[in-house]
């Protein structure tokens, strides 16, 4: 067996968030039956980017703000993969807002979880887009992923966890990749992930997080009744947990984007691209093209 | 149908005289200028022309001249017609035609001293010499309708005028319009004749010039943009993303055409930073990739480009230069991004700049890049310019005997599981190290814009530090042997150079014949390589020189001034002709300065 | 509480004998290193050492190697304490403090022939020679508690073994724990008690290093980017945006605190993509503004700085550049953005670089920039790198007496009111056009980065093009008399030059110093302005020298490549002195390449 | 009276949508009351976003999809300025998404028109984000802005009106000027526009606008109950118009963001910053910072 790059040791504060997201990944791709080689981890940039060095698999650590960007070209290039995407919340809701509105429209079959500690760990403690008002001197609204993922019109996954209820994540977890995995289109996860050095919202959490499953009228497959559920819940000063959108029956005129556009999931990487096998091809092409 | 007053004023011939019957002028060169208001279909005037010529087996070149909006405005183009290939665009015109005053105006300074102006007196009244004036509007107005129509009538009138074949001037608009449906092809061939007829009434008018058949039987008609995407496609390009922009977006829509047939995927991304990044990801995970796009865009790439050179990522980025900077002037020419290119991004690694000089080597450079990427495993810019992207020029047709596809050292599942052990930034003699794509059985990578180590875990070791920037940039040292050479013309014993790249093609191979017959010898280096700057080539050429022009689009002679800063020893022969008002050069703009000795 | 064995090897002293009680060595000049795990509170023993030695009026610059993660990792300070002014890390180090094993294995490369390692036994085990132990974590777990109070116990134990006053060691403590309470005070005090008296019981221990009180009583200890701030509000600058980045951040937070008192306005923005358009917005309607930023997101401003450069809106951006390419290494330092800023984003504007080389000319430079942004209305980088921006140094006290606030044209509604026309792009023979602030009654002013006339409508016109290019352009020549003048230093005769610019001015002068001891005159060229190239000092700069010495923290010699291609004249003369490896550079490795005559 | 920019003839298409934005936009500002000179308008770039051109006011033209970054810096420099920013529906919500998303957040009171044409115009008529499927090839989910504005938990202004209805236009755009002017936030303005040469939806549009105010239990205070009518007047096939929320009772608490940092409304641009005026306090600054 070729030796190949193996994880590091975690480079997070003890008792971060984080690392209950890290456990509850490795234990979700095994569950749902991921061969190891197939996967391919994509890391922001902030202390929860890292989480790809931590992992024995694939990682590709991208930007600050383009992990999303960088997930769908490796999806829409090999199909073939499981392709997880994880970062911050500075990195998903500040500078990645554009690509994360734009995930959902797209619907790559990718799992995007943002690993929500309501701060910028990495530089040091900042006022982030969901920080709440007085946090560092923060005066802006704090955003909310769940009530806007929810306003977008595709069927998507979306779903919220908390590090500290590791059960219901790896539940989650291996529900939005084998969602994946069926080509079912985008999966989207919101992890509360404390920052213990910088915000430690665990206490706070803890107390607040109420599963969506168990409220009246609970039905994941209506939008709008997961939005009248989250914002009440939210009035009531709780926090929505668990899955608040999953298609009724996933739509087979609306897969995900890679199955629209390479129905035999090929795909641009593993094209045959030598000459040879195209030569027929490319001589009608450029006979009729110019 | 009553036949028009044409107001005219005198047309010379050769003969002179106003009025009088002209033999025809023999050229073995024409241009035609057409202008009017922008989204009226008045372009369509050179489209047809081209068709024409294109039929005698003339070689055709068509540069345009339009705003950034989408109707109204005045837009013009010129088309020229030459038995000689021809890339450039012709310094003086033959014949205007002017469906709004701007044109003549815009057009008067280049007309020839016997070119006319051919324009529409129902819009305006010209009182030049030289003009003749149709009212083509109200003349298509009675008989098809619509003034749409004042384009197929004054293309008959210029058919007159140049003593084109009546069957093929009608062949011509059949070609064009038999896809519009009978009702259109009948109406245009009534305006055609309409025309025609007025033009043939006008006396003296017909035959002014004349061009002799030439033998470009079996050129192709295409644009730069064209190019690049079927090089891309050939060349095993299989992703595309990109964003809408001027010059760029026609290759962004040749290849939605062209590549889901192979597997490929194209996809219109949310803005210039999705794009980069989306190509990143496609190339980590295996693909032949490409993003294309102009000034702005390429502003907001920057960052993207700088972590495909640290991570290694092999991508193509197609800069389409327009004017610039900040948003500038979308649909117009220039050079002016390649000292932001050279020096791309914060901190360093390491980039090759190309450059391909017509549209044929658009095909092959782009192919010769997707190559040079994947080998070397960092991002090549393609550098292109409005003029080389949009401008329509007949061409050799592109055909696969040249060819080649070498993805470098990629590693197979079989030669993987002979490895020891697999690191994705290895160091290497080159500095290239092997890459497995993510998916294969057994082996994992790792891959990162932040500094690194063999395996490509974060490290901040001084000494691993030292040993990564010398194996990324070493490999601009390595890669020299496999650069586009340049391409050189002219007299071998010349002792004064000049220096180009991209559609200054075609100007300088122009004024280069031009300086020949009048005695002065000049020898033309045409870089394809830009960055690295091919000290290889170019010492010797410089060495060899007593002087030596660089010609490009710019302000601060951005070419000139890396050459300067690689071989300084030859600063005090390089002399440096410029323009930046948004139009590409006119020979005699390089002939002149050259001759002048300055 | 049992007194511990402590582990030693031995420590030489003047006398040179183990174990031998020795006599204290004088220095005048004294650098302890301090590392362990980050975030472990172990930097805190540096801190401690600078507020005694600033009390004994000595001069401190404080150089940190830490991680890019919060706790963990491993994490050094090197904290130096001299009888002059410094602005380096000190080639050799007397102490190392050793709370990790890697703490030992870093500094040892750099400890000086008499140094000594003191490390926690408790920890780890070392078997180097000069190496003492102590169990510094156990000791203070049992009286006080907590293994965070094992800093304030090495910090005892090095007052020994320097010989330190103990009251005003005390004192150091109190004034840094008061403000924690009262228990966290005396747990402190406890600690030093416990950290001294361990030390006291190792024979031939105390007294090793002495260094003479000083006099630099009266200044400052503050970092680079503190001054830049401080430069900000009182050179009139009130709107920041910014997005956190290492090492830049710690302007936007001290800008948080200040400016608010002055009608300020501080934004935290979503990215730096808005930071810079949000800046743009602000100085169009008249304020004067800045961001700050590093590698990374200065290449994502790079469309937006062209377009201040074209819209003509005055606008700072201060660059703390760390490693690179891409993330990098953000903690680290390095000098390789210059190159990318010279010529930043497509197209071609006008900009100017300047470089402070001390947290004095932070303070300085960052005033004249904010002038020479609003007086020729373009964008004006304040470039700045890791060490200079973090490390904390000893500087005059900041004062207001060469502070000028001009605001160039700046019409007032007056002023307004008596002309007949205003033009805000109107040309001007300096190419700046008078600015007139949005909401000035009776008149308008439309602003664009599209190619404009006069007025600011969208124009396409190639003369006016040219103009317009030309006015931008022109504002580089018209404005050198007011740049940022070069600092100089040494010997006026002699033949050997350096330049440099940046945080290498101290490691420079260090140099110099040591190169004058061995009989080697240097000149040193201090550049402020690096971009236009300050060719009217250079100039004659190079034509005096018989040779010249670029030292910057890059790969490829940017500023030297930037003077190469500026003043290719001089290019014979011109050497590179390149430091890449993310550490600054140590004055000997200056003065062995000058030495070498390499 | 000095003689300054005057505005040109506008470059659109005879026809077009933009036309309709123009004239409302010429009207709601005199109609609510602003002296021309305070008035500034922020392009995007695209054919909508010519617009400052061809109005006798103050005009900068933004960078694509900047112009509420610029124009937020603009208020902010200067609170007494009226800001309106316009641009197309590229310029906002695909390569603006993500300053779009936090115009909502940041709360800053200026008003942001998008001109939607369901296409990019000035580059050729490509998908945009709010392309129907099909059109132009495109295959993801169209955007809907109003959806996603109602999402955002912050007392902001939200409508959306039809340039083949001017008289709604004007209407709403002088109850959101006024809102601006009030200081009571972010208001946005969704016009459709339609685009005659590469997408013209007006005849479409003109059959399936309905204004949200004559559905039953309207309540614009309520983003929840705006949600579900949203959501079930598009399932009907419609397409809502008119104001989506405006808070009941602008909340002083929670004012526009320009008072919560300038409560006394002089800001950067207005602040004197001579030196003499300032010596004072700049010497206790320097006394006690460092
Ligand atoms: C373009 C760019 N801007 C800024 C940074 C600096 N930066 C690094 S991590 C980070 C934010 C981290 O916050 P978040 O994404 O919430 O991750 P966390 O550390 O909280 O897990 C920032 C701003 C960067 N690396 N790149
Ligand atoms: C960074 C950048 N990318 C691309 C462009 C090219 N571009 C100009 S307008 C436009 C889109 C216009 O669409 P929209 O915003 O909907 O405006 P419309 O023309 O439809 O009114 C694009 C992509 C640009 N100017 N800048
Ligand atoms: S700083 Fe916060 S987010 Fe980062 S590793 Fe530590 S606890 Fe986790
Ligand atoms: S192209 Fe469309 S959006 Fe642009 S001006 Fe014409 S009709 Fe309006
Ligand atoms: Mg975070
Ligand atoms: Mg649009």
């Amino acid at each position: 067996m070729v030796q190949s790059v193996k994880p590091v040791a975690s480079t997070w504060c003890p008792g971060c968030g984080d690392f209950g997201v890290l456990a509850a990944v490795k234990k979700a791709v095994a569950e749902a039956g991921v061969p190891v080689h197939e996967e391919v981890l994509v890391g922001g940039i902030g202390c929860s980017g890292g989480i790809h060095n931590f992992i024995e698999t694939n990682g590709i650590h991208a930007l600050h703000g383009r992990l999303l960007a960088q997930a769908v070209g490796i999806k829409l290039s090999n199909p073939g993969l499981t392709v997880i995407a994880a970062g911050g919340d500075g990195d998903g809701y500040a500078i990645g807002m554009g690509h994360f509105m734009h995930a959902f429209k797209k619907n790559v079959s990718l799992l995007y979880i943002v690993m929500n500690n309501e701060t910028y760990g990495l530089t040091k403690g900042q006022a982030s887009p969901t920080s709440r008002i007085g946090y560092e001197g923060n005066i802006e609204h704090p955003f909310d992923a769940i009530l806007t993922a929810l306003s977008i019109p595709v069927p998507n996954f979306i779903a919220r966890t908390f590090s500290g209820d590791p059960k219901t994540m790896i539940q989650v977890l291996v529900e939005a990749i084998k969602f994946n995995r069926a080509n079912h289109g985008f999966a989207f996860v919101e992890d509360l992930s404390p920052c213990v050095t910088y915000n430690d919202t665990f206490k706070d959490w803890r107390a607040r997080v109420v599963d969506v499953a168990t409220l009246p009228g609970y039905n994941p497959a209506d939008r709008q009744t997961m939005f009248r559920l989250c914002v009440e819940t939210m009035q009531a000063g709780k926090i929505p947990i668990g899955v608040m959108h999953r298609p009724a029956a996933p739509d087979p005129s609306s897969p995900g984007l890679e199955l629209k556009l390479l129905p035999d999931k090929i795909g641009p990487a593993r094209a045959d691209i030598g000459l040879e096998s195209n030569r027929v091809a490319y001589e009608k092409l450029l006979r009729t093209a110019a | 149908m009553t036949t028009p007053a044409a107001k005219t004023t005198p047309v010379p011939g050769e003969s002179g005289g106003p009025g009088a019957p002209a033999r025809p002028k023999e050229l073995t060169d024409l241009a035609v200028m057409i202008g009017g208001q922008g989204g009226d279909g008045t372009l369509t005037v050179s489209d047809l022309l081209g068709r024409y010529f294109r039929k005698r087996g003339l070689y055709i070149y068509t540069s345009r001249n339009v705003l950034s909006r989408i109707r109204g405005g005045h837009a013009d183009a010129t088309m020229r017609a030459s038995r000689d290939p021809v890339a450039a665009v012709k310094p003086d015109v033959e014949l205007i035609v002017a469906f709004d005053k701007e044109a003549a105006e815009i057009g008067r300074s280049e007309l020839s001293p016997d070119g006319a102006i051919l324009y529409d007196s129902s819009v305006f009244q010209l009182d030049l010499p030289n003009s003749v004036g149709f009212p083509f509007a109200t003349l298509v107005g009675g008989a098809v309708g619509q003034p749409i129509f004042k384009n197929t009538a004054a293309y008959g009138a210029i058919s007159v005028m140049m003593g084109f074949d009546p069957t093929q001037t009608r062949a011509v608009i059949e070609e064009r319009f038999t896809r519009r449906g009978p009702e259109a092809l009948e109406k245009n061939l009534k305006a055609l004749e309409i025309g025609r007829k007025a033009a043939l009434e006008v006396p003296g008018l017909a035959d002014r010039w004349h061009v002799a058949d030439g033998e470009a039987q079996h050129q192709i008609l295409t644009i730069g943009n064209q190019a690049v995407a079927l090089g891309f496609v050939v060349g095993g390009g299989r992703f595309f993303a990109g964003y809408p922009i001027t010059p760029a977006t026609e290759i962004m829509e040749y290849l939605m055409r062209y590549l889901p047939a192979f597997h490929g995927v194209v996809r219109q991304a949310e803005d210039e930073l999705a794009a980069v990044n989306m190509i990143i990801g496609a190339a980590y995970a295996g693909a032949r990739v490409m993003t294309s796009t102009s000034g702005p865009g390429l502003s907001l790439m920057t960052e993207g480009i700088g972590h495909a050179g640290t991570a290694e990522v092999p991508i193509l980025v197609a800069d389409c230069q327009r004017v610039g900077p900040s948003t500038g002037e979308p649909t117009r020419h220039e050079q002016s991004d390649l000292a932001h290119l050279a020096h791309l991004g914060h901190g360093e690694y390491p980039r090759v700049i190309v450059a391909p000089g017509t549209v044929e080597d658009c095909f092959e450079i782009t192919i010769e890049a997707l190559n040079l990427a994947e080998r070397w495993r960092l991002p090549v810019i393609l550098l292109l310019d409005q003029a080389l992207c949009q401008n329509t020029t007949t061409a050799e047709p592109f055909n696969l005997s040249k060819v080649v596809v070498d993805r470098g050292t990629r590693l197979t599942a079989e030669q993987v599981a002979k490895l020891d052990v697999y690191q994705h930034y290895q160091f290497t003699p080159n500095g290239v190290s092997p890459y497995v794509p993510p998916g294969t059985p057994g082996v994992f990578s790792q891959v990162t814009g932040n500094e690194h180590n063999e395996m490509g875990h974060v490290s901040v070791n001084p000494v691993n530090r030292v040993k990564m920037m010398e194996k990324r940039m070493g490999k601009l040292i390595h890669i020299v042997p496999e650069l586009p050479v340049p391409h050189l013309f002219g007299d071998e014993r010349a002792k004064i150079g000049i220096i180009g790249y991209g559609s200054t093609f075609g100007p300088i191979r122009e004024a280069q014949g031009a300086l020949d017959r009048a005695g002065v010898k000049t020898r033309f280096y045409n870089a394809r390589t830009l960055f690295p700057v091919p000290k290889e080539s170019l010492d010797p050429f410089l060495s060899a020189m007593d002087v030596v022009y660089v010609v490009e689009h710019n302000y601060t002679g951005q070419f000139a001034d890396l050459i300067r800063s690689a071989l300084p020893q030859h600063h005090a022969k390089l002399r440096s002709i410029r323009k930046y008002d948004g139009d590409s050069f006119r020979s005699p703009e390089i002939v002149a300065p050259i001759q002048g000795g300055q």
